[in-house]
Parts: C-alpha cells; structure tokens; sequence
C-alpha cells in the first residue's frame, strides 16, 4: 500500500481485532488496555508523525523476494516449534499448573475479607488480575511504570531538544497549530462528551479491584479525554487547562507515589510493596485496609504516571507541527 | 437469538472491511472504520450476554469513545480533513 | 481437540507475527517499519494471551458470592469448568502500555530523522550517510 | 411476562441485526460516498439502537442496563458528530476522487 495514511488506519482496525479477540480469550483486562492503547492512543501518534513526515511513501526499488523467503523459513521454524506445545485452552498445559491456583486461592473477594476470611494471607480485591499486577507482581509493576516514565522523559529529550522541558513547552504555548475550533458542532459535542469520559476514566481506574479496568487503562482514558480536547480545541488551550508544569510534575508524583508506598510499607516493618502491613484504625468497613489499600495506592499512581506521560508525549508530537 | 445477532454483526463488520479495502476515496475509509468501530461496540454488548457473563460492559463503552477520537485524529491529522492541504503544511516529503 | 489441529492457535500467531516481520524488513520506510513492530508486537501480546485460556473457564475475576471448593480454590460461576490463567494478563498488559510509549520513543525519532535528512526512506537516508 | 419481555426482546434484537445487515449491504453497494454515510447511518442508529434495547429487556433493571444506557448514549452522540465532521471535510475536499465518484454516480443513473 503506497498510502502510509491507509495503513495506519488498517493498523488501528487490526489493533481493534486484536482486542476483541483477547476479550473472546477470557483476557477483559488486556482487551481494555489494547482498545484503548492500540486503536486510540499509537493511531492518534501514528498520524502526527505522518503530519510531520509526509503521508506518501516511495515505490519499492529493491526486490521482495529475500525478504519472503526469510519470514517463510521463519514462520516453517516456529511452527515446527509448535509440535511441543500444549494445545489450545488445555487444563493440564504447564502455564496452569504452577503458580496460578496460588494466586485464584490466595486472592480473595473484598467483602470476604472485611468478614476477616483469609485475612492474613489473601489480597482481597474480586479482579485476580488487578491482584497479580499489583500485589504478587508489585516490583515488576513498578518496573514498567519507570520503563514508562523513561519513554515520557525519552521522547521528551528528542522532540524538544536542549531547551529545558518548561521553556518548550512555554514556546509553544505562543505558536497556534490548527485546530478544530470553528467546528461548532464538533466543538459542543465534545464539550458534551468530556466530563463524562474524565468520569469513566475516575471510575475506571477505582473501579480496577472489582472488574476489568486499573492504573494503566485509566491513566490511557483520562489522556485520551485531554488529546480529545487538543484535537478539538488546538494545542493553545489544552496547555490552559493541563499546563506543561502540572504534568511534568505529575509524571514524576506517579512513580513517586509508587515506590513512597513501598517505602512506607518498610517504614511500617514489612517488605518493600508487602501491603498487609498498611493497617489502619480509621473508618474501619469503609476506607480499604491492608492489601486493598496497597493496591489502591500503587493503581493509583500508575494512573497518574500513564496519563502525564500519553499527555506529555501527545504535547511533544503535537507541538513540533508548523505554525501557520 | 444472540447467535442470529452475533452473526449478523460479523456479517456487517466484514462488509465494512470490504468498504474499507475497496476504498476509493479516503472518506469511505473513514466512514467503514468508524462502521466497524460500532459494530465491535454491539458485538462486545452481545457477547458478553452470549457468555453469560454481561459485566464486561465497560469495555463497549471504551471502544466507542476510541472509535471516535481515532475519526476524530483521523480528520483533523490529515490533509484530506477539515483544514484542506494549504492550511496544515507539510514539512518534507 | 487433542489432535495436532489443537495448535491452530500458535499458527495464526505465528501468520500474523511473520507478517509483521516481512513488513519490518521489506519495506524502506521508517513508519512502515514501526507499524510492521506495531502488528508483530500484538501478535506476541495475542500468543501469551491464547496460552492463558482454558478450555470452558471464564475471565478471573471472582464474583462477590464465589465460594471455595475443599482444596481452597474458588468455584467457577454457573457453565464454566474453570477459570483462565491472570498471570499472562498481567504481564501482557503492563507490556501493552510499555509498548506505545516504546513506540512513542521510535516516532520521536522518526520525527528527527525526517527533520535531519529531509527522508525518511532507509535508502535515501543511508545514501546521504555515504555521501558525507 | 417473562415471555411477553423474552419475545419484545427478540423481536427488537432480529430487527436490529436485519438493520445492520442491510447498512453493511448498504455500505458496499451503494454508489457514490454520500450515499454510503446512508448506509453507514442505518448500523448506528436503528441497528445499534434495536440491538441495545433488545439487550436492555433481557438484563431488567440492573447496572448492566445503566450500562446499556450509557452506551446507547454514548453512540448516539458520537455517531452523528464523526458523520457530520466526516461529510463536511468531504464536501470541503470536493477533490478530484471524490468528484470521479460523483461523476461514475450520475453515469450510472444515466444509463439506468
């Protein structure tokens, strides 16, 4: 395709595919964070690089036949690797055997645990997945929430060279790129629409210990309310309404919260990110404890991390454009 | 019931994907993608009764609010869309 | 099921993983090649999220009224045999959002080179190199 | 009742689906891209809307109905403000692929 144009928008199809597909495999949490990554956020960067490098691209010059024959030997190799897999959803396949009925028995629903069941060894929030993710694999979490916030900072240095983030961010406060503006209908159905996906975002993010949702998808949907808002309105009022100081400062308060809750847990005598010493006397049946607070805490500042970052990150690209 | 509904969803969403390949002009393809963007809304909505498991509805809503950012980014990144080819310069190529 | 037909799942994987790959590689243009990463990169999220599905089970997340059979496992609802595996979820979807902010490093640079060399065809671009 | 709610639901739930079938025939066989919106329209609003009713008397009144609700709404809004956005860039862009298409539609009502 010589359309570069077409083929982000197949790819931002194919992404959708993807996620229904993963919802299909029992995977809602993952559907969620690829629905809203892959079909919202990576196509909405996609086409700004595109606005800045050009749309069309240039005949191939050289011949496809190497490259054909590779990815076929390749693809004959993987799949004579298949032969020792298990097969597809198989009780007995290894994955199930080792670790994961730790995990379903040892996570148990909330209102179990306020009832004091398993409230010594479980993590009593009902989604397992928002338990692994948080509890059992709290430092690898928190790994990736730094992978993310380095990206953040990454495309930062790139985009805005020697300058200092602010004073980019300030220079192009004055530059205007367009905007939907004078679109009214556009312009007052997104004034509809914004507060209430800013809500789903909030619910979303403290919804994540009893259904599908948490930090990562949160953080994407509050960022993609505010890109929403940069498309409609032009990058000059977005930096009104979430100015470059706030979100440079929130990229980092993200990660901090993140590891402080760590800190504070070995403050408190446990380990590092070990929540179940997070006990507290107040408002008891009401405020979470223990491990549901833990997981609240850290969910919590992933969500802020993964919002300044896409934010930051749509600044940069969006900013870079020419001015009129 | 939910079967005759399911199928009939995936029948109209690979109609748009034929409407998305066939093209011509780029508005086609935009109107397919946001077709099939709704149509993955209802199929979600559906499958989730199908399953018998309908909490899973957040995720519906989600892909209609990307659904329409991604036509959204899709107008206002491109040089076919609201600006036209003067006002959103290029910069190579 | 449990015949080799039973690995279907690893083969469309593997199709889409390698269409992916032909892209990254056959084609000279620097987006092309990140959208050839984009479809190779959910072709691997798709094949961790196959091996965690079993067979008849449901999503992991526990009703409020789930009870516990004797060997402290939780009871699926009503209709499933079983519950599927969280631990791909989780690693599948904290590297969901790793990946676009990956991706967003490589447009960034994408963006520069194109501002550098006026191109950003690899051919064209290692042309200009030789030149120098 | 329960059968009275079970048949209003399916009644909606075929209707709906007959709709978007006939958008998605719609969408390819019309013949020009203002007609094809047409098409389009149909799925989001009637199919869409059948579709979600149905759903909503099979769910009573739970949160998945607020839901269902909130859906509907959602659609309902988005889906006219993309379409209107889409037809006013096209007619902006009244570029040459898109007079070609209008030209191969007055051909083909011509020769009818």
């Amino acid at each position: 395709m010589r359309s570069l144009w077409a083929a982000v928008m197949l790819t931002g199809i194919y992404s959708f595919l993807g996620a229904s597909w993963m919802l299909i495999l029992d995977a809602p949490d993952v559907a969620f964070t690829e629905a809203a990554v892959g079909a919202g956020l990576s196509t909405v960067l996609m086409l700004s690089t595109l606005a800045l490098t050009g749309t069309t691209m240039k005949k191939q010059a050289t011949s496809t036949l190497l490259p054909l024959v590779v990815v076929s030997l390749t693809g004959l190799a993987l799949i004579y690797g298949t032969a020792d897999m298990p097969y597809f959803g198989d009780p007995t396949a290894p994955a199930h055997q080792h670790l994961m009925p730790e995990f379903m028995a040892d996570t148990v629903p909330s209102i179990h645990e306020a009832a004091g069941h398993h409230a010594e060894t479980g993590v009593g929030v009902d989604n397992v997945v928002t338990a692994v993710l948080a509890s059992y694999r709290g430092y690898d979490t928190l790994g990736e929430t730094v992978v993310i916030l380095t990206a953040g900072i990454g495309v930062l240095l790139i985009l805005g060279g020697e300058k200092r983030f602010s004073s980019f961010f300030a220079d192009l406060s004055l530059r205007d790129v367009p905007s939907m503006r004078h679109r009214a209908i556009l312009r007052v159905a997104t004034k509809l629409l914004i507060p209430y996906i800013l809500l789903f975002a909030l619910y979303v993010q403290f919804h994540g210990d009893y259904g599908p949702g948490g930090g990562f998808q949160a953080g994407v949907i509050f960022a993609a309310a505010l890109i929403l808002y940069g498309l409609v309105f032009g990058l000059r009022a977005t930096l009104k309404v979430a100015p470059p100081s706030v979100v440079e400062t929130l990229v980092a308060l993200g990660v901090l919260l993140y590891a402080g809750t760590g800190v504070a847990t070995m403050l408190l005598g446990g380990n590092f990110l070990d929540y179940s010493v997070l006990e507290h006397p107040l408002l008891p049946g009401v405020l979470p404890h223990g491990q549901h607070l833990g997981i609240l805490l850290v969910e919590l500042g992933v969500g802020i991390t993964v919002a300044a970052v896409m934010i930051t990150i749509f600044f940069a690209f969006v900013g870079r454009e020419h001015p009129r | 019931m939910f079967g005759i509904a399911t199928a009939a969803i995936l029948v109209t969403m690979c109609l748009a994907l034929v409407r998305a390949a066939l093209g011509p002009t780029v508005f086609d393809r935009i109107l397919a993608l946001n077709m099939f963007g709704t149509k993955t809304v209802l199929l979600i909505a559906v499958f989730g009764f199908l399953t018998r498991r309908p909490d899973f509805l957040d995720l519906a809503l989600l892909y209609a609010l990307m659904n329409f950012i991604g036509v959204i980014a899709l107008l206002r990144f491109s040089r076919y869309g609201l600006f036209g080819e003067s006002e959103l310069e290029q910069r190579t190529g | 099921m449990n015949t080799v037909l039973g690995l279907y799942n690893y083969w469309i994987v593997i199709f889409l993983m390698m269409t992916g790959f032909y892209v990254v590689i056959a084609q000279g243009n620097l987006v092309k090649k990140v959208i050839g990463l984009n479809i190779f990169q959910i072709s691997v999220f798709l094949l961790y999220i196959t091996i965690g599905k079993v067979r008849g089970g449901t999503a992991p997340i526990l009703p409020e009224d789930v009870t516990y059979s004797p060997d402290g496992l939780p009871i699926p609802p009503q209709g499933f045999d079983g519950w599927s595996n969280p631990l791909p979820s989780v690693l599948i979807l904290t590297a969901i959002v790793v990946g676009v902010a990956t991706t967003a490093v490589a447009l960034a640079l994408i963006v520069r080179i194109g501002e550098a060399y006026g191109t950003i065809e690899e051919d064209e671009i290692l042309a200009l190199d030789l030149e120098e | 009742m329960a059968l009275m709610v079970d048949i209003v639901s399916w009644i909606c739930i075929v209707a709906g689906s007959f709709f978007a079938v006939v958008g998605g025939i719609g969408i390819v066989r019309l013949p020009d891209f203002y007609t094809r919106m047409h098409g389009g329209a149909i799925t989001d609003t009637m199919g869409a809307g059948l579709i979600l009713l149905g759903l909503m008397f099979q769910a009573g009144l739970t949160l998945v109905t607020v839901k269902l609700v909130m859906i509907l709404i959602f659609i309902f809004i988005t889906s006219p403000t993309s379409c209107h956005a889409l037809a006013s860039s096209a007619s902006i862009n009244s570029s040459a692929s898109i007079n070609k298409d209008r030209s191969s539609y007055s051909d083909r009502r011509d020769s009818d």
